[in-house]
């Protein structure tokens, strides 16, 4: 039944892209209507509700003083943990991060990190003996598609809107983390030759390849993440990225610009 | 009951450290159908917690050895998420949200026509995004609109609310506040006729004091299933209307 | 076959239930004999093996200085867990606590703290550095119904026996765990209208409903818990916490008062 | 082994640290028949250890792929008590468990005749009170009377013991202090007949020293099986008696 | 990318730290049909790296329910030994190798022609016994020839190279202090034919540098290629010829 | 299937046996060749590659400074796991170390501790505070049989190859472990009243019952264990601890002493 009905959306999508159509009438490079909601979550230093279409992502951010990393005693430390908790898909199950989770983590993580969004040396308290630990958990409410890219709007954006809670801790007054680049991870599936971004979750199980890219604001690439078990030809992979770094900047400078 | 090394003058003038009188509940707010996913989905606000519930089912049951022969299962996982309490909790299920799940679930159960839907399951996913003492009560609460949501056939729904016992009074939804210093917290659970589905309690009452305590409670789930019935006959003629959007409704007291 | 003969004893019960009577004999409100033998364990600082008709349950008490939660930094930590282990019942699986176990030793810790029969300002050290840590282990043993009640008793009947071990940790001489209260938990079942105290093993399957009721020497409650998937109406509820602090007291004045 | 700073003199006058003589078994108590969930069991005091053993089955296997077309499978689980040590033991399975557990069946599934109940289980589960040097042949000697009680047809009775080193003499089942401090630990089990399912040794020993602690320890073996067959006996003369009641004898050497 | 204190000079005289080009691998080894159990295996060393890859299958998937109808599944399982790395890891996998364990599967996936065994799986199993920049990619080529040793029919073999950009140059082949101080590390696989199934990328680039990278990763993937053709070419003539000995290619650039 | 190869391969080699001969033309107590691989992860601070037949194990010992143990303040600690990883037997599955390759590691530990091989108080640095820890990880590469002889010979040959890494630690020079002893295991399996040495993968199924004897240099018994659910008499106990000794001896003096 279920592949019955799924080969036949299958079929309906395909000719729709012959068409140069898609199912919601986007065009190939298109994104979904983009909401961000900050500081819903008072509890949490920094917080954001990002809607992309329907697909909807609660990412929080909580700060407190622990121990650095003994090879890097005099940085902060970032945390970055994904739940795709069963309330958000049928697909998804209670229970530790599977693979999926742990990479979507992984690589909002690597924007943050790589992008040097954050200055790790200022989040050092005392060296060798206490840093700031940022966590970043992202927590799937709804995937109607591309996750990873409604992630990692919402890790931004929970961070833009980060304060760091020094007086809780005893060390001075509370004060905006200082975040210093925004970057945007813009994800693209290809299918039968064709490259489609912000696949919705009607797209996404015919994907065969998947390719995400994550670029800064001045426009270099700081990550990149192929997934799927397809192949894409290097043509198609430059492609992916051009594209992929202009969707980003968009994104950036409608939603995320300060 | 944590400890408190002063004492807190929990009512002055008759009134609550929030300002509530000693019988009334937190603001309410109640969304229903706010997940794409879900089969059923409600988004609850009692005060400053924010919960939100899904329903999935009555679909197939995996592992299967737990399928039922005669009527449906039903599941319940209450989760908190990460950034919803103060200090950052890990992430998973703790004993405290095994218990909570438990009693849930037996929340719930009593009025699910289980019997419709041998061999299945009905899934209730409760996430708690934003914690502020009464957070099963909260959960509850969503779980019981989603399930009608989902179109679950159900005897009733379930309203949930807790009163406890601040400063030597007996009060309605304590806050967290008065969680922590007071003297005891009863969460209940029941139906529209009364019929009691959950009942905990912990602290100190005499049998005069749970009494009062307990009429209290029943007097606060009514005023929430009145909040509850008016959202669902608001989206239900919405969506006969418009189909498809979203209702809510706010109602404080 | 299971779910034949388990109808035919469910007809069988209720039958008798109708007539007033019970399998054993008891009234509605009844508990079955109670047997406490204290200080079997000698390695433990406490111990009681708890016998309530064929049910049986060792509860062992140790205690052993260790760091105090951060937000009671002048006060004892009690840790209760249970461990339904498959010896006891064909129905007990090998494995981490199940939420059945969880949620007993949970009650059982309700019980012990809430009624505030030990006093943990009196079990710290050195304030915000070491305290006393009161472990109770509740290890089932037989499990022929109403592990709950036979649990609560042996917890309260364990630190009733329990010596402080001060000198094994050069902390002066050893001398008895101060107890302040006796509270006891006693659990109904609801079945078909009608109220059982002490549900044996053969009743326990076709209870709809339970609640447990702990009460204090005063004749305070000081904990509740309804379980199962049924219901209670208000008066039944009522009705239960009446009875379940008579037979309480009952079971305090005739095995555990000192 | 553990280390020991200064030298304890383990034999004085001919007797050891506890009064016995280096081939004397610590007093042993066994008691049959002592659960009433279990299909079979039995409770078993050798010297200050206390250990249960209960037996389930022949039952249906779960999970299901574990079934063996010929045979029943023999599942046997040694677990500590966490306050059946000085120092309280976090629960659940560690390293020494799972080992204890693997070669407690080993010593046991050699006498069962495991090919009566094709596609089925024998549960055997071993929880140790209290502990204090010799659990494991403990814990066999009581799981092979559970067995027994349980009316699962066996070859014969298995008897647990060990022999070990201290202060250069070979003795009979070592007590806490001999085995901490002591040069080596041999425990084993036999049948009836004398045949070895259980061998395990840890420590420092000759060919010839190995020779005696094996010849020793077989003899503890077999002082214990007139125990295991004593107890055995009354329990089925009483059963045909008064049915039901709970055998116990106690014998010391 | 750790953070470096000193600014080290990468590039000398054209020449990095250890002595290569900017676009030259480091040595490479590769040995086929190393392992008697496995149906098929390769040891790789590139660099200080130590690889051993070993195929199972196509044989029945446990648990069933894994079990796809039209195809074989592939399980991919990247393992680093404890003492693999300077400090001593704990056993089993943490995220990092999760992650890598699915990359590397979705690297060779695309060339095994999986619908000619439904219903089955093909285990792939990759050991990391010394690690030193660059496992991932030595892992996926140990994997492709151990797939094409156990006779599994692939559209073509998988090569895999990194490319990176150390004090402003773009090599290839990062080894540790490259890709521990460096701004960039690019790992590929490819296909003979050249299209991309593996591509991951952390640091910093512009366009132009990456372009000039990912060329640059093609060329080192090209030069792999000919080493595991020449490799697997010289085990089958040894096959027809000897049958059964192991075969041994080493060869620099 | 699986059973009717089985079946004929145990017919075969029982044949075999009859007329006093092992599939590969041994003697009953006769071992396989050995080669021992030293120094292959140059990243461990010892480390051997045994083949032992087409049976193939890799030992890697690490050491880093850390904490002693309670009881034992002033000694080194050894901690040896076993990794039966997939990758070496169709019949190993992923996931943490199951009770074969949990006694396998015991065994292996039981040598090196029992035979008094290491002075454990000579890996004090600062008693009470900081000693030497001993990693002994044994990684099964491919079982063809007999993985406890390999992985015994293995463990005390990375030993016997260790350089205490003091100078990384800033403990002064770094030196060689000094290895006081040189344990040896042997294993026998019982099939059918006959004793066979050093089993391989085509025997090991058919074992009722196996046995390894652990023997120093100087001839004496430090560890044994019976395995497998069959029994032996004990001139059959006898017979193979005779036999062990004399060729955990000839193993000795051929591959290990130095």
């Amino acid at each position: 039944m279920t592949s019955v009905i799924s080969e036949i959306r299958k079929d309906y999508l395909y000719n729709l892209m012959l068409r140069g159509e898609r199912g919601d009438g986007r065009s190939f490079d298109g994104y979904r209507e983009i909401s961000i909601q900050r500081g819903l979550i008072e509890k949490a230093e920094g917080s954001a509700l990002v809607k992309l279409g329907k697909t909807q992502v609660l990412v929080g951010v909580k700060m407190q003083p622990g121990e650095p990393f003994a090879d890097s005693p005099d940085r902060g430390v970032i945390i970055t943990n994904a739940e795709l908790v069963p309330l958000a898909s049928p697909l998804f199950e209670p229970g530790p991060p599977n693979e999926v989770g742990i990479e979507l983590a992984r690589l909002v993580d690597r924007g943050v990190r790589e992008s040097k969004s954050l200055d790790l040396k200022s989040l050092c308290i005392v060296p060798g003996e206490k840093v700031w630990i940022i966590f970043i958990d992202v927590h799937i409410l709804d995937d109607c598609g591309n996750i990873m890219d409604a992630s990692s709007i919402g890790a931004i954006a929970a961070l833009l809107n980060t304060i760091v809670p020094a007086k809780k801790f005893g060390l001075g007054e509370d004060y905006p983390l200082e975040v210093k680049d925004v970057p945007i991870a813009t994800t693209a599936m290809e299918f039968g030759g064709v490259i489609l971004f912000d696949p919705d979750s009607d797209e996404e199980p015919i994907a065969s390849t998947k390719m995400t890219v994550i670029s800064t604001a001045d426009g270099r690439i700081c990550g990149m993440q192929k997934s799927g078990t397809g192949m894409l030809a290097t043509d198609q992979v430059y492609r992916i990225v051009d594209i992929a770094c202009e969707r980003a900047r968009e994104i950036r400078e409608k939603f995320l610009e300060v | 009951m944590i400890f408190m090394e002063e004492k807190i003058s929990f009512i002055k003038d008759g009134l609550r450290l929030d300002g509530r009188r000693p019988d009334e509940l937190r603001p309410i707010k109640i969304e229903v159908g706010v997940l794409a996913r879900a089969d059923g989905s409600c988004y609850v606000e009692m005060g400053k917690n924010r919960v939100i519930a899904a329903v999935y089912g009555p679909r197939e049951v995996h592992p299967r050895h737990l399928q039922e022969v005669t009527r449906a299962i039903v599941r319940y996982r209450y989760n908190m998420a990460s950034f919803s309490v103060e200090e950052r909790r890990r992430p998973g299920p703790d004993r405290r949200s095994y218990e909570l799940s438990k009693v849930g679930r037996e929340a719930l159960e009593p009025v699910i026509l289980t019997s419709y839907y041998p061999r299945s399951v009905i899934d209730v996913f409760v996430e708690i995004l934003q914690a502020d003492a009464g957070t099963r009560t909260a959960g509850i609460n969503a779980a019981s609109v989603a399930l009608a949501d989902a179109g679950i056939p159900m005897r009733g729904l379930i309203s949930s609310c807790a009163a406890g016992k601040v400063g030597g009074e007996i009060v309605l939804d304590p806050m967290k506040e008065e969680d922590n210093f007071g003297d005891a917290d009863m969460p209940i659970a029941m139906t529209p006729s009364g019929e009691i589905t959950l009942l905990q309690m912990d602290g100190g009452l005499t049998i005069d004091e749970f009494h009062e305590a307990m009429e209290l409670a029943k007097s606060g789930c009514r005023q929430i299933y009145e909040v509850q019935r008016k959202v669902l006959i608001e989206r239900y003629s919405q969506l006969e209307g418009e189909r498809g959007e979203q209702a809510e409704v706010t109602a404080c007291d």
